[in-house]
């Protein structure tokens, strides 16, 4: 008698692939013998789109890359543009920058540590962790006006000035949450099922993750110190002294503290940033007008018939002569870069984006094979994917 | 007493039996029916499914069945032993004793040639 | 009393008497299907509103006062739902798994003392009855994923049935200590044996009453053991094909069977219908002393729905296990440990009495 | 040592440039891309150990290959650039030295058409496979009748 084979597809319309991904697995009874992810079914064209909208165009649209860490996809391409154009940001708009790209990393985080609890089938947690989002979402809304795509950053600096009691609130969160972490720890870090279901599981290795040019926690989890945020700083990153945490397991047991880890160490940055952000007129939150200085009528930034109000819908938009440019940023999910080259005119040649989750999606397999089918689905849920950033 | 005891195990069995039917019959009058091919379709995360869903069982699954038949059938012989446990005395303790030390070397036995393993 | 009154009727109508017996029987199973279905009513409203509790949510609060009819829209909403059978699916297995799983679950009820001498079934080996009928149920299970032709039933019920073996023998095991202590397979004379909180069982068999509840979870497929319908890995599990009534079926027997072994539990280790304290309030008051099964009923779901609370409370805390690890945990740790419990049983009862 | 002069002893032609925010870019010629990359990723004093990227993209006369390389030992980021031809492009696969290579570099291939030659999979990895085109191409004709949204 033959032993056949189960061919079996894992997505698109599946509840634990975090969007549509598609995983077609050969099984052996519960083993897996062979794992392929196929991904591609939310390919929205985004670089593409970059190609026949200017830069203020194209900005919203950036959120999307990632829905869950918004502010880190426009950041890479605000600092793309201002680096194009070579355009300062406000002390206050940096700060302003630094805290919510914080803040939103422990959203992203925390959303994270739900749905990844989901996935080994605790219910619970996911609504604790929601809880405390909801906070930082509040905090979003009221900033921004929007809960999830928030295009708030623009080129120069920030649209708004932060809400009165803004940072009250903030420092209240800030101070309040670590309390909240100790009560998931609680619940799960010495949970036994859990330290079972995770404990060696998915151990991806130091070396596999750098073949693989995995980034950001994942990484971090398997042992090597790397963080843009540390080692290529960007904003004002370079004025924080800060921990990055690093452990050594690799497996999705690590790969879950060292993001818990994270999340303190953001609530640490936070505090200290709000300590120190400049005070100063709202106006001063961004550039509204780029100027090189040379003040001739014919040139692309200074001419009368050219000047840049960032604020405002500008039908020529911004002109930015051509260059090149390749900025990194550590999203919540690791390395996210925008590649930007310009050609003069107002919309960008070409605008690529390197995000974490496609080299994460692409090490899946490699972890999942020879294991059961629990676990893959524990570690695509470690793995932290989002699957409109891997398809963009 | 008629339908005492057994009789009544069985009919409550039957009864059972025809309230799930009938439960099934109501939903049938009642349900609207409105077949499509899309409807109809197996689910498989909205691919098209490949291969047969009803495939073999996992030789494992029958090493699991013979253990439990084995285990089961001599924990049935324990049950008419635990009844009268008490007038039997200390020579049916003793005896059930080796009984089940026999069935744990069994459970051992199987534990060293891992049949209780689910990898290969 | 009731039993009279049937009597009576025939007798006056001019019936048949062989009769009587048999009409005894339907009223017996009428009362304990309704039971059943308020049963299952009120636990599924209760499930979703504990867990709301749990995680800080509201639960049902739309559908009657307080969401009370939340259940009941939802059962007349199943009901006129389309019953779609897959192509490919073998109709009458499919059609029939269903009812495979549903009907012995009412035999269970009917095996259940809820007062002194009123089970729907009276036997004297009504335990071993109850552990024969109540394991039925998986070959439902198993059907129903194999006729479905859809391969996450298919793992769905390769995982129903290798858990449902496994758990099955620490559990048949855990209730032997049980007739070692009480030297009787008869639920009546088990709980009659346990009339007040000291002669409880779970006071000398703590291990058993672990053992029988961890199996108890694996049986009824619920969390950590809820592999076979795991939601994040397969989808619906052995249920996803099916719709409607069916479906219904499935989901009616689940919450059926989690109260029947949750009573199985209270009468085995909890003293049944006993009252804690070796009296009843209704035995002091003259008229109310004929009714004193009602009081007997309301002590048995008391603690029933103390041990369904605590049943609902590990799903909001657990998250699952993995195949392998259920199985291992069930042969390689639960079956040890409920032979051990049983010798230890044996040797308590040999020498204390 | 210092870099320059490491690539020089190893005869490897570029010429560098420098990006807006500062980061290195080194043009080298296509045949001498996997060489380069090897000796970068084995050398024990740079070890670029991470591909992070394969940005492809179509310079109307030509094409461009970026390939964003990261060291976690020196914590140094280098970008390599390589041109290939618009007919044929085609350029050395760095599967053998990166594993991430694969899917960016199928990206590439999908979304501009340019072949990695020994690459062990090359196929589209984010359209369907019966795409049509290569739509990062500047030529890319969105108006074509075959493309699903013109189809009605």
């Amino acid at each position: 008698m033959v032993i056949e084979e189960l061919k079996l597809n894992i997505g698109p319309q599946h509840p634990s692939t975090h969007g549509v991904l598609r995983l077609v697995a050969d099984l052996d009874g519960e083993y897996i013998k062979d794992i392929e992810a196929k991904i591609g079914y939310l390919h929205r064209g985004m670089e593409k789109l970059a190609e026949s909208r200017n830069y203020q165009q194209y900005l919203p649209i950036v959120d999307r890359i990632d829905y869950l860490s918004g502010f880190f996809n426009a950041a890479s391409f605000c600092y793309a543009v201002e680096a194009l154009a070579d355009i300062k940001v406000p002390k206050r708009a940096e700060y302003i920058r630094f805290i919510t790209m914080e803040l939103n990393r422990i959203s992203s985080h925390l959303f994270w540590l739900g749905t990844f609890m989901l996935d080994l089938g605790a219910t619970s947690p996911l609504f604790y962790t929601l809880r405390e989002r909801e906070v930082i979402v509040k905090l979003f809304e009221d900033l921004t006006g929007q809960r999830l795509m928030y295009n708030y950053y623009c080129f120069g600096g920030v649209k708004r000035d932060l809400p009165n009691g803004w940072l009250t609130r903030v420092r209240e969160f800030c101070e309040d949450f670590p309390s909240k972490i100790d009560e998931y720890e609680k619940l799960i870090t010495e949970n036994p099922i859990f330290l079972e279901r995770t404990k060696g599981v998915g151990v991806l290795s130091k070396e596999k993750a750098l073949d693989f040019g995995i980034t950001g926690p994942n990484l971090r989890a398997s042992g090597v110190r790397f963080d843009v945020r540390k080692n290529l700083p960007y904003g004002i990153y370079r004025e924080f002294n800060f921990d990055v945490p690093v452990l050594n397991d690799g497996d999705c047991y690590a790969r879950y503290q060292i993001r818990l880890l994270e999340m303190r160490e953001s609530i640490k940055l936070i505090q200290r940033a709000i300590a120190r952000i400049p005070g100063g007129a709202s106006e001063k939150l961004h550039i509204k007008r780029t100027n090189c200085g040379c003040n001739k009528p014919e040139c692309p930034f200074c001419g009368e018939d050219t000047q840049i109000y960032l604020k405002k819908i500008n039908p020529i938009g911004l002109r930015i002569p051509s260059n090149e440019v390749n900025i990194w940023v550590e999203s919540s999910r690791g390395l996210s870069g925008c590649y930007v080259k310009s050609n003069g005119t107002n919309s960008a040649d070409r605008v690529k984006w390197r995000t974490p989750s496609f080299s994460a999606t692409q090490v899946l397999p490699e972890l999942c094979k020879g294991g059961l089918y629990a676990d893959v689905i524990a570690i695509l849920g470690s793995l932290d994917i989002v699957l409109p950033e891997v398809d963009r | 007493m008629f339908l005492g005891g057994f009789g009544a195990f069985f009919a409550f069995a039957v009864f059972s039996v025809m309230f799930a039917v009938a439960a099934l019959v109501v939903s049938f009058i009642l349900a609207p029916k409105a077949p499509s091919e899309n409807k109809k379709s197996t689910y498989e995360c909205g691919m098209q499914p490949k291969g047969e869903g009803q495939i073999n069982f996992s030789v494992k699954y029958y090493m699991f069945a013979i253990l439990f038949i084995i285990f089961e059938i001599e924990a049935l012989f324990l049950f008419p032993w635990a009844v009268i446990f008490k007038k039997l005395g200390l020579f049916a303790l003793i005896e059930a004793f080796i009984f089940v030390f026999v069935l744990l070397l069994g459970l051992v036995y199987a534990c060293q040639k891992d049949l209780l393993e689910w990898r290969r | 009393m009731i039993k009279a009154l049937i009597a009576k009727l025939f007798s006056y109508f001019s019936l048949p008497h062989i009769l009587v017996g048999f009409v005894w029987v339907v009223f017996k199973f009428a009362v304990i299907a309704a039971i059943m279905v308020v049963v299952v009513l009120m636990l599924v409203l209760m499930e979703r509103r504990v867990l709301a509790v749990l995680t800080i949510r509201k639960g049902p609060n739309r559908v009657g006062p307080n969401g009370l009819l939340q259940t009941i829209a939802d059962a007349i909403k199943l009901l006129f739902k389309e019953d779609i059978v897959p192509t490919g699916a073998d109709r009458v297995l499919f059609t029939l798994a269903p009812v495979l799983f549903f009907a012995p679950v009412l035999v269970v009820y009917g095996l259940i003392p809820f007062a002194e001498g009123r089970a729907g079934i009276d036997s004297s080996c009504s335990l071993l009855l109850l552990l024969a009928v109540s394991s039925v149920g998986i070959l439902g299970l198993v059907s129903a994923g194999w006729a479905s032709n859809n391969k996450y039933s298919m793992l769905g019920s390769m995982r129903s049935v290798a858990q449902g073996i496994s758990y099955e023998l620490p559990l048949v095991i855990a209730a032997l200590g049980v007739v070692l202590l009480s030297g009787s397979m008869s639920l009546n004379e088990i709980v009659l044996a346990q009339k007040n909180i000291l002669d409880w069982y779970i006071l000398p068999s703590g291990i058993g009453f672990f053992i029988f509840l961890t199996c108890t979870l694996a049986e009824l497929n619920r969390c950590p053991f809820d592999l076979p319908e795991a939601e994040s890995e397969l989808v619906g599990g052995y249920n996803t094909e099916y719709s409607g009534m069916k479906f219904a079926l499935f989901f009616l027997a689940e919450y059926a069977l989690l109260f029947a072994y949750s009573a199985v539990i209270a009468t085995l280790f909890f003293g049944g219908y006993t009252s804690p304290f070796g009296v009843y309030a209704m035995g002091f008051i003259p008229y109310l002393k004929k009714i004193v099964f009602v009081e007997q009923f309301f002590w048995l779901m008391l603690k029933t729905f103390v041990i369904v609370y605590l049943i609902m409370w590990i799903r909001a805390t657990l998250p699952r296990l993995r195949a392998d690890q259920l199985m291992s945990f069930s042969w390689k740790f639960l079956l040890p440990l409920s032979f051990l419990n049983l010798i230890l049983l044996a040797l308590l009862k040999y020498y204390l009495g | 040592m210092s870099f320059y002069e490491f690539l020089n002893n190893h005869g490897i032609d570029y010429s560098q440039e420098q990006e807006a925010s500062g980061g290195v870019v080194l043009s080298i010629k296509k045949e001498d891309l996997l060489a380069c990359c090897e000796i970068l990723k084995t050398d024990r004093l740079f070890n670029y150990d991470m591909l992070l990227s394969v940005t492809g993209m179509d310079c109307r006369t030509h094409f461009e290959i970026l390939y964003d390389l990261y060291s976690t030992r020196s914590h140094s980021r280098l970008s390599l650039k390589i041109k290939t031809d618009r007919v044929n492009p085609n350029v050395e696969s760095l599967y053998s030295l990166y594993s991430s290579a694969d899917w960016h570099e199928r990206e590439c291939f999908d979304l501009l058409g340019i072949e990695f030659v020994n690459h062990p999979n090359l196929e589209r990895i984010l359209l369907p496979k019966d795409w049509i085109g290569h739509p990062l191409r500047k030529d890319y004709n969105q108006e074509d009748e075959r493309l699903c949204w013109n189809k009605r």
